[in-house]
Formats: C-alpha cells, structure tokens, sequence
C-alpha cells in the first residue's frame, strides 16, 4: 500500500536528500536561513497539492490562496484556545480548509474550464474581503491575527506553568521558529510529495488524468467524473491548509493578504513556471519565484558595487547601474522576464526544458539500437 | 513508370509544355515533430484527372495530403511541390488554398459555433471564390434544409456533403479529398460520385484517399499506393486492379 | 410493455426525440436479444446515432423508455448506464488522447472494476498486473501492442478506432454498441476487426452495431434494421433485408457495390 | 552580554524593511533615503545634518560605539507577510541590530510583534494607527510618528476656527483597522466641538472608484465630508468628491466641505489639484523654520535634489534616535537600549521638544495641521502649515488604548 | 428616493465604465481565447499615453539660476512652459484639453503596442495551453509595467479634466427636479457617452463585417480557416491591435477619475475578468450587459440601507452576483457554447 514504482523511490529519496540538505546548498546562494528555507519548503507544499488539482484534472483554480489562509486562521486560532503544540494546530487546519474546500468545490465544480476558474476566484476574493474587513473580530483584520498575552490556551494551561512574554509554537518542547520549524515543514514536504507520487501512480490518478484528456469518454467509461474532480479539490485544499497551518507553525500570525487573488495566481505561476502535471516541477516554481523574492529584492546599490567593485573603474558604476534596475525594488522586472522567456523557450516549464535537454543528451549520447523512440508519458 | 511515360507523351502531342505536368510532387519528406512520416514521396498529376493515393492505415497517406497543402504538421522539411509553375513548397496554407489546392480533411473539420451558411460563407472570405449558394445547395438540397443549423451537429454523412460543398465554394483547382466516403451511406457514396464526375467535367484535378479501393479506382484515372511513407506503386488504376498480388498485399481486395 | 422474453438484453420503447422541429427519432421500438449481433443501417441523417446517444443517457428521449434488462435507462446517469454494463464506441473516436496507449485501455478496467468512485490513491496502476495484462492481450489483438507506450493522440485514425475499441471490450460489457467501428479502416484491418467482432460473439456479447460498410454488416449481423428519417421502416433477417425494395431505395441506392 | 545578533565586528548592521513595490513604493522609496542619509550621517559622512541639531546628543559621527554602521534593504510589497519574511531574513541572515521602517499600520504592528519574539528592536516607519503603540505596542517597538488620536485632537480647533461649531459631518472610512481607529478619534474630537456625526460609511481597500459612495453624501444634510481614507484610496476618493461639485454646494447655508484628516504630501500630490484648501494633520513638514528641519532639509536636497517628505523625516530621524540611544546607553543589549530610549526627552529633530514616552513608546510632540497650498511655487511646495498643536494637547492617558508592552529579557533570536 | 435615482444614475455610469474596461479583454480572451492577464497593463499604458501628453504639451525650458537656492538648497529653477509661449491662447487650451486630446496620440501608440505584442509573443501561444498563456502575459504584464515605473515612478500622476468638464452637471434640474437635488459629475457623464460610442463602433466593425465570424471560426479552428485561403493571422493581429486601442481609450479617457500610477491595470485585471466570464465567453453583448449588471448592483450594494442589513455587502458584491449568475447560467449570460470550456 505504501509502496512505490523504484524509479519514484529513487527520486523520492533524492528529493528528500536535496530538501534536508537546503541548509549546506542554499548558504553559498545567501538564502540559507530558517525564514526563508520554511517558506521554500511551504511553498513547496502548497504547489504540489495545486498540481494535483491542476496538473492531473486540468481543473485551474484561482482561489486556492484562500484554503491557505484558513489554514493559517484555523492553525493561529488553535494557538491562542487550546496550545502552542503544533500537532493540533496542522490538524485542525488541514481539516478546516478540507471543509471549505468541499463546500467550495462543490459549488465551483458545477462548472469547467475558464467558469470555474471565476467561481474559485470569487469565492477566494469575498473570503479575503470578508476577512479584511467584517470578519475582523475573527480574523483581526488588516494587522493579522497574532497571539497575545491574555489568550485562554486551556490544554497549556492546565499542564505547564504559563512562562515569561509571549509563548511560541513547539514540537516536543523545541521551538518552531528556526531551525528546527525547517526540518518540521522539510519532512511535511517530504511526506507531501511522497502522497503526490502516490496519487500520480495510482488508478485514482489514471482516472484525473483521464478526466483532464477527455471527459465525454471518462462519463461513458463508467467513472463519475464529478466526485473524482471534487476529491482532487479537495486533497488539494487540505494540501493548501498544510501549508497554511505551517506558515503559522513557523510565525504565529494570519494575514488576510495570503487570501488575496495575487496571492493565488502566485500559485498558478509557481506551477506553470516548473512544470504543470510533473512531479517536481511545481517545487522547482516555487523556490525560484520565492528565491527571487527574498533575495532579489535585498539587493541594492551598495550591495552590487560591492559585488562589481573587481571591475575597472566607469564599467563598474555601469555595470551597477543596469543592473540595479533588476534587483532590488526591480526585482519584479526580473520576474517578469523569468517568465517571458521560460513560456517562450521552455514550453511546458522548467522540467520539460530540463527534459529535453537530458533527452538530447542522450540521444548525442547512445542511439537506441532499434530507433526506436523512448516514448515517456510527461511524469 | 513506363506506362504512364507513354501516356505523357500522348498528351505532349496536345500540348505545349509537355514537361511541365499540371501538378508535381517531387520528392517530399515531412515530419511530425521528430517522427519522420513522409519518407520521398513523388507524383504527377494531369489536369483534370483523379488520382487515388492507397495504403494501409498510417501508411502516410494523411500526412501526404496535409503536406501538400501546407498545413505546417506534418512540417515539410525538403522536396518541391508545384502547381503548373507556381512552387507550392514555399507558401503557406492560406496562400496554398488562395492558389487553388483545397483539403476535404478526413475528420471533416466542421467549424464548431457557426452554422452550416456560416460555413460556406466563410469559404468565400478570401478571395478566389468558387461555387455560389445557390449551386451548392442545388447540389446538396440536405445542406439547404440544414443551413441554419450549427455544423456540427450534423449527422455524420452531412458534415462530410458539407466539407466537399465548402471546398467546392472556392476556387478550385486541385481537391484533396480524404476519405470522402468515409461513414456514408451507399446511396450517397454515388451522390459524391455524381459530384466528383462533375467536377472532373470542370477540369478540377483531384487526389483522393480512400480505403474504399474499389470505390476510389472505380473513379480513378491513375493510383499510388504508399506504404510507410515511401510509394510502393505508380501507375493506372488498371494495371493495379489487374495486379493480383498488389491488390493482396495492400489493398486486402 | 413490460417484456417478458428474458433473453431481451436491450429494449428500444416507442422512444421519440426531436431537436426543435426536426424529428430524429419517432415511434422507435426495437428488442436485442441475449447474444445477438444487432446492425442498424439507414441514410445519413437517419438518426441511428441520436439513437445510441438516447441509450448510453448523452440525449434525454423526449418520450418512450429504454429498458436494459430490467433497468429503466431513461434518465440514469451515463456512468450508471455504463456501469450496468452499456459500452459504446463513438462514431468520432473518443480517447484519451494524451494519455499513453496502454493507460487507454486500463482505465476503462478500473471503472469496470471499482465502479463509479473509488478514491484508490493508494493503488499503483503498474502493479495491476491482472488489468494489465489483459490490457496488453487486447491491444495485441487489435493490433496496437508495439506501440502501447506511445501517446494515443498520435495514432493514424484507423487506430484510434481499434483502440477505442479495446477501450470498450475490456470491461467485458453486456450490450457493446458500435458507431461504425470500421470507417476509415483499411480492408485488411477491417477484416480483422470482423474477426475480432466475431470472437467476441462466440462469448456471448451483446452487440449492436451501426454500419455503412455493407460487407461488414452482412458478416457479423444476425438482425438488422433499418432506419430512415427517425423511424424504423423495415426489420428482419440479413436476406431479408437485402431483398428489401424500400431498403434498396432509401439507403442502398440500386447498384450495390 | 549574548543577545541576538550582538555585533562582533567592526560594523553594525540595520535592517531597512519598507515597501518598495506595491501602492506605498513611493513614500517606503522616500523613506529609504532618508536612512540612507542618516547612515552617511552617522558615520561621519556629508553634512552631518541633524546630528548637529540633536539635543541632547551624544552622537559623535564616528558611528555607533566605534562601530561603521552598515545596512541591509527589503522590499515589504505592503503586505504583511512579506514585511515578516523580509524583516526575519534581515535578522536571521544579515544580523541586523536593529529593524525599521513601514509605511502602513499593518506591516508595522507584524514586524514590531515579529522583533519582540526575535529580541531585536523595531523602529516603526509611518504608521498612524493608534494600536501601533496601544492595543498591540511591544517591548521592543518605538514610534516616532504622529496617530489617529493625536490627528483628531489637532484638528478639531482649526476645524471649528474655519467651519465654525454647527457642522453636519459624513464620514467616509476605509474599511479596515487603521480606518476605524482614525473615525473613532477625529468622531469623538469632532462631536466634542459641537458637530453632529451624519452618516459613518465603510468603503472597502482599494476600489478605485468611490462614486457609490459619494453619490448619497449629496442628499445626505450633511455640510462637511471627512475622508478617513489613506494612500491610494485618498488619492482616488478626494478629487473624486470635488469631481462630484462638493465642494461648491452650499448646504444649510454653508460652503460645503472636506476633510483629510491625515495627509501625506506624496499622496497630496497624486490628488492634484483636488487638494488645494484641503485641511489635514501631518508629523513634519520640510518647510518648517527651525534649526532641525532647516539641516535636514539642506543636507537632503543636496543629495537627492528635492525636498524631504515626511516619509524620509521619520526613517531619519528613528535611525538617528536609536544610535544615540545605543551611545547613551553604551551598549546595544536591547534591554538597555530600550532603557535609554524610554523616557528620553530631546529637541532638535524638527517637531519641538518631544518626549519618547515610557509606558506606551509613543512619540509626543507638536502636531501640524496643514493647508493644500492654493498657489504653489513649484510640485513640492503642495501643503501650507497652519497651524501647530501643542504637545500638551495631544498628550493622552496611555491607560485609553490598552495593551501591554511585554517583558524587556532579549530573545536570542 | 432621489438617493435611489443618483445610484441608479451612478450604476449606470460605473456599468458603462466596466464594460468598456471589458470589451478589449473580450476581444483578446472571448474571441482569440487568449487568457490576457496583460489586459490591464494595456489598459494602464493607455493612461499614460495621456500623461505622456500632458506631460510633452507642457513641457517648460528650465533655466537656473545660480544666486538663489531653492529652500532644499539646490539651484532655483525659473520655469516657462513652452506651448504657451509658442501657440499662445491656442496652447492654453491645448493644455486644457490635453486629455480627450491625447486620444490622438493613444490611438497610433497603442495600435503599434498591440500589434508588436502580438506579432512579437502573443502570435506563438495561440496553440498553447491557458497556462502558459497566463504566465506569459502575466510575465509581460509586469514588464511593461515596471518600465513604466521606471520612467514615471510609483506616485499616481494626477490628470484634470478641461475646466469646462471639470466641475458636476446638475442632473435634476433637466429632469424638472429643484437645483441640487441631483447632480453627477460631467466627465463622468462624458466617459459614460464614450463607453456608449466606443462600445457601439467596435459591435459595428464585428457585426456588419465578417471579421467578427472568421476571427470567431479561426479560434476554434485555426487550421481549417488557413485551409481555406483565409489569412488567419493577419486578422488576429489586428484584432490585438483593435482590443489593444480599445483598452488604451478606456485608460486615458480613465486618467481624469483616478490619477494613472503604475499599478492601475492589475487592478482591474480581476474585475475585466470578472465581467467578461459572467457576461458569457465570446460575447460582446454579454460582457457589456454584465458591466451594466454589475455596476448597477455594486451601487445599490453601497447604500447605507442595505449595508445596515446586509453588513459587508459592498465589498464583495460583484463576486456574489459572479458565482450566483455562473450557478444558475452555466455560460454566464450570454456566453457561446464551447468556447473556452476546457
Ligand atoms: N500528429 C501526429 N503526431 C505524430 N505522429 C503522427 C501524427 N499524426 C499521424 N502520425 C503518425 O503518422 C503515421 C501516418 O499517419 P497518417 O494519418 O498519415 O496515415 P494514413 O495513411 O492517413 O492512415 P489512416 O488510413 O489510418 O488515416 C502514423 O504512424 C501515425 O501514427
Ligand atoms: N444536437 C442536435 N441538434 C439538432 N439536430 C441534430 C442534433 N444532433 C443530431 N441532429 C440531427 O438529427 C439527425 C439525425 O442525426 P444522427 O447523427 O443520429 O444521424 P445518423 O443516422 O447517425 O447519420 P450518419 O450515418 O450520417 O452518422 C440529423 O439530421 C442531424 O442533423
Ligand atoms: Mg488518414
Ligand atoms: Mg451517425
């Protein structure tokens, strides 16, 4: 039942391996600190459990930010009533955002293609309204939900003395803030794709993918479309509250800007850029675009002088200055590029461009002795 | 090969430009993608004869038929293809069509959202008009009862009258028609007959493909068959009808 | 007219269905029995497919029943109609198109398996050996099995038919219906899928079949009926039928090929 | 001492955590190169600008402690998870000291909880709510800029010398904290002038087009409009209203009238025109006399070839107060830092005497009420002062807004 | 009741501006099928083709003047504008008029916007999927938009209407009602007349030429239309260019009611998407009835009435009536069938 096809145990293993090593080959890329690799792994989460609704049924979803911050409301919400141990926090949020996304989905997928896009879309953007504004006393508005002092948590209550200023979230007594938060959400990633390769090999993935090539024949096929779609809606939803509950977990604080449709297009592209319907590709997406942000965005002038100082005088203030218009506060401009040219000379993402520069390689490399094509189904 | 030399030269007599036939493929090698599916095919045609292109399933048939008319998959990657001395090879499908080369595609490819006159009309937009309305549903009084309905909710036999009858409402010179038989019934297999005759009458060229052999050599002047690409057979379609182990091996007839 | 012939698989009851003012189907009753080849000839137009559409549940009749077995069609889902055991080859091949051959052809085995949902995310698809390698005898009988890693969207369309075929004959249905299983095949091939359609006879498959190709008809039927503009206008035996002026007026046009 | 991020070299690092993408680029943009002035300052460079005004100071412009001061940039999107991501690399990568900057009340209140948890002082930017510094002030947060309440109370006397004290008032208020807190404050200075409250509506974030809104005011009985709206949404609401010929309605025989009760003199000038003869309350304003303002204003128009907004001040001058508290305090362990700057009274940084308060961390200060400029001189020159209210006017109870600071013990990050 | 009147009034010009946001995106998504997440940079760069007006119209010879500082000490700059110097009276006015005028300017500009755009990129993802249509565009989006920040920084740039058009028509008093009872701001009347004018040319063009239908058959079937002579791409790309325009006019003639900044167009990306789905893909008529609904209902949503009742309906109006139309429509109001349905 858990077992699995040796090439995906194969990547799963190398997967696990690069995500647990984030620590040593992020520092030379300045990102090797506990915030930012939370969120790489995060992000991660929240893009393969897209991918499974977006990549397998072809069902695009623009309002999946909204399953996000419910987990993160739910996962905060447990903090301040019950106890700053994370296991209850991540449950109750996978479970919460599993709710809304069965009731959202239920709705939503009365309809297809660009249609539903909109009904995600706008039950994502009432929720973010709603959450901004009348919904304060629950969500606490534009400052986000944080914890204080004065909150009941009556499970730590009543069995550890209450301690100095404001308690933080913990596994087995260490904090979730740093380091360890890293490996809590790089093993929930590990497990989050391990589900995904299960599900990608599984008769329940044949039939998503069946749903997205060609549905007239999946309903005369005997498969109830319907419920398929709504399953994949909604394990991609809980997948949605996962990474919610741990963006808590990580930092005790719910914004309603993680609602916001930016938000969810942000998903959208993380998935495209890698690669929609691969197993890798939506992770890839995601660590480039949250890499752009974090980094890219703190470079400034004197930083690149610095960097560019090897270079003789007149070029170097040149070199700085085209490139300041990249970095920094146009780190967006970047971004955008990335996306230009990955659609134009990358089709199909990151990994098919990956692909096919592997299969050249090993075309150049040994011809197949019959000519015949590897043909491989885009896993 | 010889027979058809004769016949060539029966025709110089007739003509000026003997060396120049009506249509010529030469050569052509396509691909879809890195698959290599038209492997060299050559041909010539007369004007006004009608040309049976045979084969077993994914022989290559199709392919040759959308390559000729510049449809970019199967991409062309080399050979020559002319219309009397206009070089096909070089246009594009919207210029091949201007030039007179009309694909019937073997799925029909009825416009979905418009109805069947939208069709039609549509055919006339570019210029180079052929048949008017009138003539065509004259011809296909089923296609005038239906005119307002959305093509594609056509009966299968009527999308396929609707298919010939667009590339009949432009100007034709050369029709590419793929399996134009395919999913009618036999009555209106020998309506299109009646058509095609015409439009033989007309001095249209045609190539049709059609697993129907008898039906298409019943018509033909002259048959190619292709396998795998590559043309296995040129000649009349006598001399293949005659050709027990021809007719065996390819044509399972 | 409740039927009370058990061998009565399939049973078409006075089923009518318009679009607008066009009358496809009137007055259409017709009764498959247990094992039997069934062909409905007829014009283009006529309506045979609408027909088809009305069984597997694609068009609501706009009165009459069908009945399969002892189950009420009209108004069932299509999955349900299927799952009682209804497949049906499309006249314009409906496949997965880019999903690889051989996945193709295992789906259908799932549905007819799992039934309509089953959420077997647990499952690998490549360690159903059973489903697969049934999958592959069938692809080796209609001829795809060399290329059953390839993606389906790139067959020639004679193939995409015969894969929609195996498509079909892996969940082992009661009633298989076939619009024109054969156009655009070549005549090597259709004459093995008359062989195949055969085989699957001697099995005790239902079947009903919709063809323009008369040699294919007068191989594989046991009854064949005629419909001309939404209603049946004769019925019988192969000879019958052959015979028949109307038949040889309305559809096959005098001169048989 | 350990403590986060305790500088072992021989430069301190800052972390400067603004917007600059998103609506607030341009004031978080503006407010970067006034930290970017104040650490040439600091470390000796340029003109040395208000360190030379500073009283009492014990800046010496050889950086902090012996210390250069270095710094870091991020860009907070005005969003509050990116300012946390942002602020939290500043800490955890580059070791900054010290974090500020904001231009909105949300980021501001998330990265100030965020530097208590971490152990790192925070140095709000621009932020007028007046939870900043009550309902959710922290140990490690200080505010230098003005709030909700303070604009209320410093509003309300010009407001009944020019309109007189028998107004009808409409509110229209961005739908969300910072909104409410401000309506509550400038509802409850108003209505103790003798005004009368016609109407409190919630428009939501960041629509655009107000029409909807202002439509009913029309009709309303309603003689004096009061946008609590900030940012893009009073760029967008405020030449709307004029649009709608507001402002040349005579009702209950009065010239009809509107009210921005906080001003920002980048956003005045995205309004245009709209703005001339508007009233509102700012924290500074480059054209004050003093000393202070005069230094600040010179040594910045020198580097950057316009005039400092109060955006700028505010980053400037929080750097400035917290290396000197660094110096006073002869340390940076934060509890002693924080020690330092509780209760630190000084002069010189351009608002008059001011009083960085203990039980709350909330500046007090003289408040400007200024003018949309009728005829200005050029696209600076868009709001007048006049008039200053005092810092005993607005200095309230800190008991109003609740709260609580929380413990001083360092975080070790 | 006169309230019920002014939001009635105002819904209807609000309507009239969504639909007009809308139609290039019809163009572009209902007709090409390509899911143009640059609709709004297109819609931005058109407000700024004013600015850049204005901006050119009013251009000044700056000269220095070394003896006096400026009070933030640099040199003090005497300005004189240079169109009224040269064209006099005539450049007053000029200036006056600069934005219905600037029109001009964003007519050519945006038609070669358009047509570069499609010819340079969005020509190749005709064949691709949504996806990566979104990505592209989206990339794009933020390109153009970053070099317009880059050119004319973050801060809004305020646009005056012409001083005749600045102030409020009074409504009522045409209708027979006492002064001041109702009255609505005259640029607002005047986009209003636009949208109305705009939206009745483009109908024209598509209605009573056969561009609308080719254009229409070669989105659902490129191929087959290129098999029949038609040069299907040509016509795309002057549709592109035709949305491009469309959406340039509905920025610039924009300016006067919200001063253009660089982030203008992503917000209303979502609202053009909004009313272009509920009102139905691939139909004009459709997306503009669904700018009237909308608008009309999102004023009616503000009144203080309802919000007592109703708390927070203001705020998501607009995507209550999306979900609730595509619930009981499946294709929004108007929407053809099988576009865009996979
Ligand atoms: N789009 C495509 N991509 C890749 N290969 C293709 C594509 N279309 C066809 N082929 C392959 O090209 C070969 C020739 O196909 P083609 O359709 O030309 O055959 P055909 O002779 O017309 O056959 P049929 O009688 O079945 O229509 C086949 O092997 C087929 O699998
Ligand atoms: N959805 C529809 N709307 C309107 N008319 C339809 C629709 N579907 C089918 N028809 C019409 O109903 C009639 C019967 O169509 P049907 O497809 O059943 O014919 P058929 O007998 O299968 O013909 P063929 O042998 O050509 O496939 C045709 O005239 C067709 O145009
Ligand atoms: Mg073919
Ligand atoms: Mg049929």
């Amino acid at each position: 039942m858990f077992s699995l096809a040796k090439k995906d145990l194969l990547s799963l293993g190398v997967f696990a391996l690069i995500v647990l090593a984030m620590p040593f080959w992020l520092s030379p890329l300045g990102a090797a600190y506990p915030a930012l690799m939370q969120k790489l792994a995060i992000f991660a989460i929240f893009a393969v459990g897209f991918n499974i609704l977006f990549g397998l049924t072809g069902y695009l979803s623009f309002g999946h930010a909204a399953f996000l911050g419910i987990g993160s409301y739910t996962a905060v919400w447990s903090f301040k009533l019950l106890t700053m141990n994370v296991v209850p926090a991540v449950v109750f949020a996978v479970v919460m955002s599993g709710v809304f996304a069965l009731a959202i989905g239920y709705l939503s997928l009365r309809r297809s293609g660009i249609y539903f896009s909109i009904l995600t879309l706008a039950f994502a953007q009432m929720s973010y309204s709603l959450a901004y504004s009348v919904l304060t006393p629950i969500t606490n508005g534009e400052t986000g939900l944080l914890l204080v002092q004065g909150d009941p948590r009556v499970l730590d209550a009543l069995f550890a003395e209450p301690r100095q200023g404001l308690p933080v979230p913990t596994l087995l007594g260490l904090d979730m803030s740093g380091y360890a938060g890293f490996y809590f959400c790089a093993a929930m990633l590990v497990i989050a794709f391990y589900l995904s390769q299960k599900i990608f090999a599984s008769p329940f993935g044949l039939a998503l993918r069946g749903i997205k090539s060609n549905q007239t024949r999946m309903n005369y096929t005997g498969f109830n479309t319907r419920p398929y779609t709504l399953a994949a809606f909604v394990i991609s939803g809980m997948y949605a509250g996962l990474a919610g509950g741990l963006l808590a977990v990580t930092d005790p604080l719910a914004g309603a800007e993680r609602m916001q449709w930016t938000a969810s297009g942000e998903v959208v592209l993380m998935t495209i850029l890698g690669g929609v319907g691969t197993l890798v590709g939506p992770v890839v997406g995601a660590w480039l675009i949250k890499y752009l942000e974090n980094i890219f965005s703190a470079f400034n002038e004197s930083i690149l002088q610095r960097f560019f100082s090897f270079l003789p005088d007149g070029l170097d203030t040149f070199v700085v200055t085209v490139t300041s218009k990249f970095v920094g506060d146009g780190w967006h401009l970047t971004l955008g590029l990335m996306f230009v040219l990955v659609v134009a000379f990358l089709p199909g993402g990151i990994m098919e461009g990956i692909h096919r520069i592997v299969r050249s390689f090993q075309r150049r490399g040994d011809r197949e002795p019959d000519g015949s094509l590897k043909a491989q189904p885009a896993e | 090969m010889s027979v058809i030399a004769m016949q060539e030269d029966i025709v110089a007599a007739g003509t000026v430009q003997a060396e120049t036939p009506f249509f010529a493929v030469r050569d052509i090698h396509a691909y879809y993608g890195e698959s290599y599916i038209v492997q060299g095919v050559t041909m010539d045609i007369r004007q006004g004869e009608i040309l049976a292109l045979l084969g077993r399933n994914g022989a290559g048939k199709t392919s040759t038929l959308r390559a000729i008319a510049r449809t970019g998959n199967p991409a062309l990657k080399s050979g020559e293809i002319w219309l009397r001395d206009k070089p096909v090879h070089t246009m594009r499908d919207f210029e091949a069509a201007r030039a007179g080369i009309q694909l019937v595609p073997e799925d029909r490819r009825i416009i979905q959202g418009l109805s069947v006159e939208e069709n039609l009309v549509l055919a006339q937009v570019a210029p180079g008009r052929g048949w008017d309305l009138d003539r065509i549903y004259s011809h296909f009084p089923r296609l005038a009862e239906r005119r307002n309905q959305e093509g594609v909710t056509l009966s299968g036999g009527e999308q396929q009258m609707l298919a010939v009858a667009r590339a009949l409402a432009r100007d034709l010179k050369l029709l590419l028609l793929d399996e134009p038989y395919e999913g009618l019934a036999p009555v209106i297999v020998q309506e299109i007959e009646r058509i095609l005759y015409d439009i033989k009458e007309l001095g249209i060229t045609t190539i049709i493909v059609e697993q129907n052999a008898v039906a298409a050599l019943r018509l033909s002047d002259r048959a190619v068959i292709l396998d795998t690409g590559q043309v296995v057979f040129t000649g009349t379609a006598k001399e293949l009808l005659d050709n027990p182990q021809l007719r065996n091996e390819y044509l399972a007839i | 007219m409740k039927s009370n012939n058990a061998n009565v698989v399939l049973q078409v009851a006075d089923v009518h269905k318009n679009f607008g003012g066009l009358k496809a189907l009137s007055d259409v009753n017709l009764k498959v029995e247990e094992g039997r080849t069934h062909a409905i000839i007829g014009p283009n137009g006529a309506g045979k497919s609408t027909l088809l559409n009305v069984v597997i549940g694609r068009l609501p009749p706009s009165s009459g029943a069908v009945i399969f077995g002892n189950t009420v069609l009209t108004g069932l889902a299509p999955y349900k109609i299927n799952q009682l055991g209804i497949s049906r080859v499309f006249q314009t091949p409906e496949i997965f198109a880019d999903l690889p051959i051989l996945h193709n052809v295992m789906a259908p085995a799932f549905a007819r398996r799992d039934g309509g949902f089953r959420v077997n995310m647990f499952g690998r698809t490549d360690r159903e050996s059973e489903i697969r390698e049934e999958a592959e005898s069938l692809l080796e009988d209609v001829g795809l099995y060399a290329q059953r890693h390839g993606h389906a969207g790139s067959l020639s369309r004679g193939d995409k038919r015969r894969l929609e075929l195996a498509m079909c004959l892996i969940q082992h249905p009661r009633l298989l219906l076939l619009d024109e299983p054969t156009a655009g095949m070549s005549r090597h091939d259709t004459n093995t899928t008359i062989d195949l359609l055969k085989k699957i006879k001697l099995r005790g498959m239902t079947k009903v079949i919709i063809e323009h190709d008369m040699h294919v008809v007068f191989s594989l039927a046991d009854e064949i009926s005629v419909l001309a503009q939404g209603r049946i206008i004769a019925h019988g035996q192969p000879d019958e039928i052959r015979d028949d002026p109307r038949v040889q007026e309305a559809y096959l046009g005098g001169t048989q090929p | 001492q350990d403590f986060c991020n305790n500088p072992t070299g021989d430069t301190v690092t800052f972390g400067f955590n603004v917007p600059q993408t998103g609506s607030y680029a341009e004031e978080g943009l503006d407010q970067l190169k006034g930290y970017q002035l104040a650490v040439k300052h600091l470390n000796g460079e340029g003109d040395g600008g208000m360190i030379n005004t500073l009283k009492p100071s014990a800046l010496k412009g050889n950086g902090i402690l012996g210390k250069k001061v270095a710094f870091v940039t991020g860009d907070t999107q005005t969003k509050t998870d990116a300012a946390r991501d942002s602020a939290r690399r500043m800490i955890e990568r580059d070791n900054a000291i010290m974090v500020t900057g904001s231009v909105s009340s949300g980021e501001a209140i998330a990265v100030q909880s965020l530097c208590q948890e971490m152990g790192v002082i925070y140095m709000s930017g621009l932020t007028h709510s007046n939870d900043t510094t009550g309902k959710d002030k922290r140990r490690y947060g200080f505010r230098h800029y003005f709030n909700a309440y303070q604009s209320g109370v410093a509003i309300a006397p010009f407001l009944a010398q020019e309109y007189g004290r028998d107004r009808r008032a409409y509110h229209l208020t961005a739908d969300y904290t910072w909104g409410w807190t401000q309506e509550e404050s400038i509802k409850a200075a108003t209505e103790q002038l003798g005004w009368e409250t016609v109407a409190t509506v919630r428009t939501p974030l960041g629509i655009g087009d107000f029409s909807q809104y202002i439509t009913p005011v029309q009709n309303s009985g309603a003689d004096v409009l009061i946008l609590n709206h900030y940012g893009h949404d009073m760029v967008n609401s405020l030449p709307q209203a004029v649009q709608f010929g507001l402002r040349d309605r005579q009702v209950n025989g009065k010239d009809f009238q509107i009210v921005v009760p906080m001003f920002s003199e980048l956003m005045a000038v995205g309004a245009g025109d709209a703005v001339k003869g508007i009233i509102g309350t700012s924290n500074w304003h480059w054209n004050l006399p003093d000393d202070g303002s005069k230094a600040f204003t010179k040594s910045y128009g020198e580097e950057y070839g316009a005039p400092p907004s109060q955006s700028s001040h505010t980053g400037y001058v929080q750097a400035l107060l917290y290396a000197d508290a660094c110096e006073r305090a002869g340390t940076f362990y934060p509890p002693e830092v924080i020690k330092a700057l509780e209760g630190f009274e000084f002069d010189g940084l351009g608002n008059g005497p001011t009083l960085y308060r203990d039980t709350d961390h909330q500046c007090f200060k003289e408040v400007l009420v200024v003018r949309g400029n009728m005829s200005p001189t050029s696209k600076f020159d868009v709001l007048d002062i006049i008039g200053h209210t005092s810092r005993d006017e607005v200095t309230y109870d800190p008991a109003m807004f609740g709260g609580d600071l929380g413990p001083y013990d360092p975080n070790n990050c | 009741m006169n309230v019920i009147f002014a939001q009635l009034l105002n819904g209807l010009d609000k309507g009239g501006a969504y639909a007009l946001i809308a139609l290039g995106l019809t163009l572009v998504f209902g007709t090409l099928g390509v899911v143009n997440f640059a609709h709004g940079a297109l819609f931005m760069l058109g407000a700024f083709c004013a600015v850049t007006f204005r901006y050119l119209i009013t251009l000044e010879t700056v000269t220095v003047d070394p003896e006096k500082l400026s009070p933030w000490g640099a040199p003090l700059e005497i300005r004189t504008p240079l169109a009224q110097n040269w064209l006099g009276d005539f450049g007053a006015v000029l200036i006056d008029y600069s934005v219905p005028i600037s029109i001009l300017l964003a007519i050519p500009v945006m038609l070669v916007i358009g047509v570069v755009m499609e010819r340079g990129l969005i020509k190749h993802f005709y064949r691709r999927t949504h996806a990566e249509q979104i990505l592209v565009t989206f990339g794009l989006a933020i390109v153009l938009q970053e070099i317009v920040r880059s050119v004319f920084g973050a801060n809004p740039i305020p646009q005056p209407a012409p001083q005749d058009l600045r102030g409020a028509a009074d409504f009522g008093v045409w209708l027979g009602m006492a002064p001041n009872v109702l009255t609505y701001p005259l640029w607002r009347l005047v986009y209003f007349l636009f949208s109305i004018g705009i939206i009745g040319a483009v109908f024209a063009f598509l209605h009573f030429t056969t561009f609308g239908m080719v254009v229409r058959a070669g989105m659902v079937d490129r191929e087959t239309v290129g098999l029949i002579g038609i040069d299907i791409g040509r016509r795309f790309t002057i549709m592109f260019g035709i949305a491009a325009v469309v959406a340039g006019l509905a920025g610039v003639m924009y300016t006067p009611l919200l001063p253009p900044n660089y982030h203008l167009g992503m917000d209303f990306l979502v609202l053009s998407f909004v009313v272009v789905v509920v009102g139905g893909m691939g139909s004009l008529p459709g997306a503009v009835a669904a700018g009237f609904l909308l608008g009309i209902l999102q004023s009616f949503a503000s009144m203080t009435g309802v919000k007592a009742i109703i708390p927070g309906i203001d705020q998501i109006i607009i995507y209550l009536v999306a979900v609730v139309i595509l619930l009981v429509r499946p294709r929004g109001l108007m929407g053809r069938r099988g576009v865009m349905e996979s």
